[in-house]
């Protein structure tokens, strides 16, 4: 895909993440306590929250008062399923695999937020928006989910139905940087 | 090639060194380095520039700038990029520049259409209200293709766009709109201690007025170089940005403006990949508007011929592009401003044969100042008219009595007439902020009153008179939407020495003898109405001026009236004698100048224009040859013709093979969603029509979902998963709004439940093996998990592994047959698929598509909800009453279904129908009648929701909602066509093993 | 009433304009009339029209907040059609349309009306099945509407893209060649005119503020920014603000007001000859005698009654239009407004009486009242001069959301499964 | 295009929501027992006003979240958003120019 971004990956580039688990969590708060628990890190509670677990791949991203979504790496997957599971069992939740429902992209560069804000309506300074803020949003008509994980570089998760859009719009902006 | 003969010596801002060849009307000329087209043409002595639309007249420019409503013109790069309506004044010149002239034949100088003129007594304002009524059909068969043909400005373009539109969504803490002297200022105060301040202009370059003021001094500098340094000083703040050729052009609600920025149009070959414009959609938590002023035209007979322009149109063409608009000038001022053009003017070069100023007393610095340059000044005058025709070539003054009777008449030659009436602040953009107007009295304009949204106005758009003042306000209200943004600002002072006038004048038309409005009083020059035009108007009792805009076309045309609406609301309000703002204002409407179509689509088009959602196994699909159908976003598969195969001829061979073996088919798309936690039955129970109670762990249940008008909503099957989970399908298209409906349900009315909902929709690949092979095909592939009949019969589903792959696998079928759908992990869909494609071979498994998929399952009388369900339609009406589980208390839309009309005689229920006539397959949408050969409006029963032919019944088969059908069995109704009527039984609505054995094997 | 006509357009082209009359008079509030239309738009003018042409009320007064055909009237994209699925709607839009063919001969105003053909785009395999199900009931409510394959189309409107390089490829159109389009304003004041000249007091600058009931309830009159006014009958045809007087005597009907827009290119010369809409991907076009493109989008989601709409509807339109007819892309916007339309549950008006003896309503039109205009005024003065609904408008009642008996027809082209 | 305040994400761009209609507008806890005028209302009777109005709003593609707002008609300003089950803020009068900070 990077072909796409032809001037300098310096500026702008995309790339597929590489494939990870990923649950959604639903429940009330002591359902969310509990998985705190056993994910190993308190999960994120403020709007737009991300926690991860130092030294894994482990990230709970804040999607909705109830909702928080779950992820990590291939290998953690199972390890990670079974201290959900064991350690939600006193609680009323809802755990959804959905490590198939999406897939996510990584857009990488300076002119990452410029090539963003050209279809994404939120405002993307890093003063508005800071490294570890997530949200569902909108790239035009797909809905994504964004994640700042750097000064220049946003993981953009997105339903696997979405990737040739959100991909051809992002190749289609980003040619008025290869010709800026 | 012709000479430029109006050129300076030197001055402006046009690179001199710099020739630019272009064309107009195919004649070719040269101008320089930042001329516009109509700044080039007058280089070159030419100021026949357009044609009026009603009546043809000849006309020039009458402005420098945005406002000009005689200079349009077509600008053509090649066949497909044609744009019409470009105001001259607004084309940046470039090599190769073709122009055209428009609503002309068969040329500028010399066009027949021009007879409109003389005829001008027979087409007042408003008469074709008034005639081509007769015969009644000669209006739309005779008359309205001449009106049509004679209306129009340019010629459209006729060959698709290949340019290409961006957009971008901005934020900033303070917005920035117009960057003359009181928006640069505001951008150094608003920039200077952090605040992100967005810059824009619709002009090439930044200074606004100021590019006009050659001998201002600010802080001690010549202006132009002070504008130099401020710029510098904006371009190097990171937290500035500056946006030149970019138009603010629209005010919406919560602070949104618009903006269209224009990147390739300037140059000559415009860069590859670059798009042609752009569309900022900026929400400012802070606005600046410093939009400026615009100059009036003074209303007298003959103001319109070429060469009779406005003084700041001249001033403009003097001292920004080295252009000397006569030689001979005649100024008709109405304000003090104006006769800054005379002196600049004169000190070019050109003789300024009178300065002709209509009020009694002009200002005593312009006035002292005019009289030591040797200039001759009349006042009280007032202008009779005018000659020339391609060309002004002199104009008659006069002072009027008391008694409207004329004295002092006398007519001087001249090749120009520079006119202003006074400045109009340009106050649009806050009128769409729906901020209040307020008429200044002193001023005789309307300028912002109290603010609706976060913004302030500063310099001449609120009437701000004078440079330093201008500034000062710039800076403060810079300021000011800093602090108010929560950053903070820094206000400066400024110093200025200049010679100015006031701007100040007085709206209307100028006075006639015997106070006669006189034709050919021009007051919307584009729309060719005149003083008389208004009055007729108000002679006929339209008083409002809405009204009169719309019975006259005034302030109708591509200007919008920026150079027309005061002065017909000063001649209004002189007419019935009232003040000027009790004669009302007309509405400012987006945008302020024509917008490219193309920035609003932007990026949507062809295959961006919505998501194309392809399924897990559309690669495959592709390679086999499939037909794509679009249904919502998806791609699905319709049929897979092999070759010489029409889509029928598919059909009936995918069909085939499904009854008689196995087919397989792409499922994806259907809505998922996983129902979890301890309430999960409750909540469903309460939501669907049917009892989940008792559907029990590793079961399946067809459930139909109601909203609360007791209407069909979706349907889909729901298994459980657990105690606690179920695994919920909806229609393809309804997966959005089942979730959303059941969200709403969730949060606002039982938030009470403990039960949470996760779409799954992409988690899973759904693959359907059906037909009575498709144990046999799957039975290998499953690891030794028992699917037999026993173990897993009809509506079971069960976890396993499909190889090496996880898997949901329900025993289903919407074909009748044996059937399972295998829910796979989207990641893994089209491996499975491939597997399962690679076992199915040895029994002839066969690809189908959703055509296929509703033959089959009309052949067993599923109904399709959006087919046979039309938003009208209850769960009775389409036959599937007996999933209603009638004990429950309540379910969403119980209430309703005892509504009368829902339980009245006469619904329409779902019917099967068989033609007379086997081979006919009688069209979907099709009216049934009881009776046939009706006489129209006929008495009709019901409609064909669903027909086709059956390969394996070898006949048509119908679905039919008929009102009462149920109690119709047996009997013929009649399907009128345009041939004739078509007899047809009605029978049960299911065609194919009535008994459904075939589920159960 | 002075006749229009090209002699009187040439006989004051020799009098210097000068002989030409008021439209209509300029009327103050009497203290009675026999019946008050609330709303100077074209349904309430035309009502007032047919009260005092067909049912000899001429003890008249249509009382206007502003100034005639300022509301939606002035502000629509004056698409004229009747091809409905219902019969009951067919009947009502088809009545319309007969009495636009003579609307300006009877009210010797030409209002423009211009049959130039609706066509509406099919893009999907349910659209087509959708129109199809139209067309033949079309057929046999005598309502005229045929198919059209995509090349038929084409040459029906030349600018069309029935390429399949488009996302939503034309797979053909439903047809109406008696639909059109009509000159809004001069529906406004050719209707004013005419009830004018038979004695119909038309009081702009008049907003009601209160509607008088006596001891039964019964309406007894109105009252004004000019003052109170007795009548034992009321009209409201207030499109949007129609909850707001009903209001004020206690009736609430199920309404919602929205905001709609619409925008018209700059002009050019003949572009486009027909009407064309595509519902599917929300693109209605036209091109007015004036030379520009008339362009309707769809409403906010939200109500509101700012008579603005937001900038990604437009956006949304334009993108289709541009896609429906690339050459457009290079047009420009001239001229964006919105408007407030009020919207019921079905999307089908209501005409009819109301709980309140002597208060009748027209209004709930939506997006489409403009069409509607003679037909809805007929009928509507028909119900207020016998008390009783005429057979045309019996459907369009309150009652029928109580009951079920909706006349759905956005419902009815629902979307695909 | 409006900016609303969800009451969990804070300010955001209308594309992320959608409009629900008529606030407070309880489902009744027995259908059945209502009559057929009241189940009408139930169904389709909203209110209309020109002025404040309070309305329900889901943040769509954010939060996902139903909750409550209260919005001038007449001009579009937000005065409060709220939670569901909150009760409707007693505002009088009419949004304030420049509308919810």
């Amino acid at each position: 895909m990077s072909e796409w971004f032809a001037k300098s990956a310096a500026q702008a580039a995309l790339t597929d993440v590489p494939e990870g688990r990923r649950w959604v969590l639903r429940g009330g708060d002591a359902a969310l306590a509990a998985a705190g628990a056993a994910f190993g890190a308190s999960l994120p509670a403020q709007a737009g929250g991300v926690a991860r677990v130092a030294g894994t791949p482990r990230a709970a991203l804040w999607l909705g008062p109830d909702e928080i979504w779950l992820g990590t790496s291939m290998d953690d997957g199972a390890a990670l399923e079974a201290a959900l599971q064991t350690g939600l069992a006193a609680h009323a939740h809802s755990l959804v695999d959905i490590s198939h429902r999406n897939v996510a992209l990584e857009l990488s560069g300076t002119h990452a937020a410029w090539l963003l804000n050209s279809l994404c309506p939120l405002e993307l300074t890093l003063e508005a928006f800071p490294v570890d803020t997530v949200t569902r949003t909108l790239f035009s008509k797909a809905e994504i989910v964004l994640w700042r994980t750097g000064e220049h570089s946003f993981q953009i998760v997105l339903g696997r139905s979405f990737r040739g859009y959100v991909s051809g719009l992002l190749a289609e902006v980003s040619r008025e940087l290869a010709a800026a | 090639m012709s000479q430029n003969t109006c050129r300076t010596a030197a001055g402006g801002r046009i690179d001199r060194s710099r020739l630019v060849n272009f064309t107009f009307d195919g004649k070719a000329f040269t101008g320089h380095v930042g001329d516009t087209l109509a700044s080039a043409l007058l280089a070159n002595g030419v100021h026949l520039v357009g044609r009026s639309f009603k009546y043809h007249r000849p006309r020039g420019l009458l402005a420098a700038g945005v406002e000009e409503p005689n200079a349009l013109v077509a600008v053509v790069r090649d066949t497909a990029r044609r744009t019409p309506n470009l105001r001259a004044t607004q084309v940046e010149l470039y090599e190769g520049l073709v122009a055209e002239s428009q609503n002309r034949w068969p040329s500028l100088q010399f066009d027949v259409g021009a007879v409109n003129d003389l005829l001008s007594p027979l087409f007042p304002a408003g008469f074709y209200y008034k005639t081509f009524m007769w015969p009644r059909k000669a209006w739309h068969q005779v008359f309205e293709p001449v009106v049509r043909e004679a209306a129009g400005l340019g010629k459209p373009p006729t060959e698709p766009d290949p340019d290409t539109y961006a957009q971008r969504f901005a934020h900033c803490d303070v917005l920035v709109v117009g960057a003359g002297p009181a928006g640069i200022a505001a951008a150094l105060a608003a920039s200077a201690k952090g605040a992100s301040v967005l810059l824009c202009d619709e002009q090439p370059e930044f200074g606004g007025s100021l590019l006009d003021e050659p001998n201002a001094q600010v802080n001690d500098h010549p202006a132009a170089e002070w504008l130099k340094a401020s710029l510098a000083t904006l371009r190097g703040r990171a937290n500035v940005t500056l946006l030149s050729r970019t138009t603010c052009f629209g005010y919406f609600a919560h602070n949104m403006l618009s903006l269209n920025e224009r990147l390739t149009e300037h140059q000559a070959t415009p860069m590859t990949g670059v798009p042609r414009e752009r569309l900022w959609q900026v929400r400012a938590k802070e606005v600046v508007l410093a939009t400026g002023a615009i100059e009036r035209p003074l209303v007298f007979p003959g103001n319109d011929r070429p060469g009779v322009m406005l003084a700041s149109a001249a001033r403009t063409f003097l001292n920004r592009y080295g252009v000397k608009v006569g030689s001979r000038v005649v100024l008709v001022a109405g304000c003090d401003a104006a006769y800054l053009a005379a002196f600049e003017l004169r000190a070019a070069g050109v003789k300024i044969e009178r300065i002709a100023d209509i009020r009694p007393a002009p200002g005593e610095a312009v006035h002292a100042a005019a009289l030591s340059a040797g200039i001759a000044v009349s006042t009280g005058v007032t202008v009779l008219g005018t000659f020339g025709w391609l060309r002004v070539t002199g104009i008659t003054l006069a002072h009027l009595a008391d008694d409207g009777s004329v004295q002092d008449r006398e007519t001087l030659d001249c090749d120009a007439v520079l006119m202003s009436g006074g400045y109009t602040p340009t106050v649009h953009l806050f009128s769409q902020s729906r901020g209040k107007l307020r008429f200044d009295e002193a001023q005789q304009v309307f300028v912002p009153g109290n603010s609706v949204e976060r913004e302030r106005s500063a310099g001449a758009c609120c009437g701000t008179d004078g440079l330093r003042a201008t500034l000062e306000e710039g800076s403060q209200a810079g300021t000011s939407a800093a602090e108010a943004a929560g950053k903070a600002g820094s206000a400066e002072g400024y110093h200025v020495q200049l010679l100015e006038g006031s701007m100040v004048g007085t709206p209307g038309v100028l006075p006639q003898p015997g106070n006669i409005p006189p034709s050919k009083a021009f007051v919307d020059f584009q729309n060719d109405v005149t003083s008389k035009d208004l009055a007729l108007a108000m002679r006929e009792g339209f008083e409002s001026v809405e009204h009169i805009k719309r019975y006259t076309t005034n302030g109708m045309a591509t200007d919008q009236g920026k150079t027309s609406n005061m002065n017909s609301l000063g001649f209004v309000s002189a007419e019935k004698g009232v003040a000027l703002p009790k004669a009302g204002l007309t509405t400012f409407r987006m945008p302020y100048t024509p917008i490219t179509f193309g920035i609003f689509a932007g990026y949507d088009r062809g295959d961006l224009f919505d998501p194309v959602r392809p399924t897990p196994t559309h690669a495959w699909a592709v390679a086999n040859g499939a037909v794509f159908e679009d249904v919502g976003l998806w791609k699905r598969s319709r049929y897979f013709p092999r070759a010489g195969e029409n889509m029928h001829a598919a059909v009936d061979r995918e069909c085939l093979a499904v009854r008689n073996s196995v087919g397989l088919f792409d499922a994806s798309t259907l809505g998922k969603i996983e129902v979890v936690g301890p309430d999960a039955a409750t909540f469903l129970n309460r939501l669907y029509v049917n009892n989940f109670n008792t559907l029990a762990e590793g079961k399946c249940r067809y459930g139909i979902l109601t909203r609360e008008d007791g209407f069909v909503y979706d349907d889909g099957v729901i298994a459980r998963l657990a105690e606690d989970r179920f695994h919920v399908t909806t229609t393809t298209g309804g997966a959005p709004r089942v979730l959303h409906m059941m969200e709403d349900y969730l949060q606002t009315e039982w938030p009470d439940l403990q039960v949470w909902l996760t779409s799954t929709t992409e988690q899973w690949s759904v693959i359907a093996v059906q037909g009575p092979k498709a144990r046999e095909v799957i039975a290998p592939l499953v690891n030794g998990l028992d699917v037999s009949n026993a173990a897993l019969p009809h509506m079971s589903m069960v976890r396993g592994m499909l190889g090496d792959i996880p898997m949901l696998l329900m025993r289903v079928s919407f074909t009748g047959e044996l059937g399972y759908e295998i829910n796979v992990p989207a990641g893994h869909g089209q491996r499975a698929w491939e597997m399962v494609w690679a076992a199915g071979l040895a029994y002839g498994m066969t690809p189908y598509g959703t055509e296929t998929m509703h033959v089959l399952r009309a052949e067993k009388g599923y109904v399709i909800v959006g087919q046979e369900t039309d938003g009208t339609v209850t769960p009775d009406d389409a036959g599937l009453g007996w999933a209603v589980a009638k004990s429950k208390p309540d379910f969403v839309g119980k209430r309703s279904l005892a509504r009368p009309a829902l339980v009245a005689k006469g619904r329409k229920q779902l019917v099967g129908l068989l033609t007379a006539e086997p081979k006919t397959v009688l069209e979907e949408g099709a009216q049934i009648a009881a009776v046939p050969e009706q006489p129209v409006p006929m008495k009709l029963i019901g409609h064909v929701t669903s027909s086709y032919h059956s390969a394996v019944l070898g006949r048509s088969i119908a679905l039919a909602l008929v009102a009462d059908g149920r109690a119709l069995m047996g009997q013929t109704v009649y399907i009128p066509m345009p041939g004739g009527a078509i007899a047809a039984q009605v029978v049960a609505p299911v065609f194919y093993d009535t008994e459904g054995a075939k589920l159960h094997v | 009433m002075q006749k229009f006509s090209a002699w009187s357009l040439l006989k004051e082209a020799f009098g210097g304009q000068q002989g030409w009359q008021p439209q209509w008079r300029r009327a103050a509030p009497k203290a009675e009339y026999d019946a008050i239309i609330v709303g100077g738009g074209g349904h309430g003018l035309g009502a007032a029209y047919y009260l005092a042409a067909e049912h000899g009320l001429t003890n008249i007064a249509v009382v206007e907040k502003g100034w005639i055909g300022g509301g939606n009237t002035g502000r629509n994209t004056t698409i004229i059609r009747s091809n409905y699925l219902f019969n009951e709607s067919a009947q009502l839009y088809d009545h319309s349309v007969k009495l636009w063919e003579t609307l300006s001969q009877v009210l010797n105003y030409n209002v423009m009306f211009s049959p130039r053909g609706v066509m509406m785009l099919a893009h999907t395999v349910h659209d087509v099945q959708v129109f199809k199900r139209h067309i033949h009931a079309n057929r046999a409510n005598g309502v005229d509407n045929e198919w059209l394959t995509p090349e038929e189309a084409k040459a029906f409107c030349p600018p069309l893209n029935i390429g399949d390089d488009i996302r939503y490829p034309v797979m053909g159109a439903a047809l109406q060649r008696r639909g059109g389009t009509a000159r809004h304003d001069a529906v406004a004041w050719g209707y004013a005119r005419a009830a004018d000249a038979l004695g119909v007091d038309i009081i702009e600058n008049c907003e009601v503020t209160g509607i008088r009931r006596d001891a039964n309830g019964a309406v007894e009159g109105i009252e004004t920014t000019r003052g109170a006014i007795r009548t034992r009958k009321v009209g409201v045809s207030a499109a949007g603000h129609s909850s707001v007087v009903l209001g004020m005597a206690g009736v609430k009907l199920p309404l919602e007001s929205f905001p709609l827009q619409a925008l018209v290119s700059e002009p050019v010369k003949p572009a486009f000859p027909c009407v064309v809409m595509s519902n599917s991907i929300h693109a209605y076009i036209s091109q007015s005698d004036k030379g520009e493109l008339v362009i309707g989008a769809s409403s906010d989601s939200y109500n509101s009654y700012t008579q603005r709409g937001s900038l990604h509807i437009n956006a949304h339109t334009l993108a289709a239009i541009c896609e429906l007819f690339p050459a457009f892309r290079r047009m420009r916007m001239l001229r964006n407004w919105g408007g407030i339309v009020d919207v019921t549950p079905d999307r089908s008006p209501i005409i009819a009486k109301t709980p309140v003896k002597g208060l009748y309503v027209n209004c709930g039109w939506g997006t489409g009242g403009f069409k509607a205009t003679p037909g809805s005024a007929h009928v509507f003065a028909h119900t207020i001069a016998h008390d009783e609904p005429h057979a045309i408008n019996a459907p369009f009642t309150i009652e029928r959301f109580r009951d079920g008996l909706l006349i759905d027809e956005a419902a009815a082209a629902a979307v695909a499964h | 295009m409006l900016v609303i305040h969800c009451p969990y994400c804070g300010p955001r761009p209308e594309l992320e929501f959608r409009h629900c209609g008529q606030a407070h507008i309880a489902r009744p806890l027995d259908p059945s027992a209502q009559t057929a005028d009241e189940w009408g209302e139930y169904l389709y009777l909203r209110e209309n006003p020109k002025g404040m109005h309070a309305e329900r709003w889901r943040h769509m593609h954010g939060c996902g979240r139903f909750f409550n707002a209260l919005r001038d008609t007449t001009t579009d300003f937000f005065v409060t958003t709220y939670k569901c089950g909150e009760p409707r803020p007693a505002v009088s009068g009419t949004a304030p120019a420049g509308g919810q900070r």
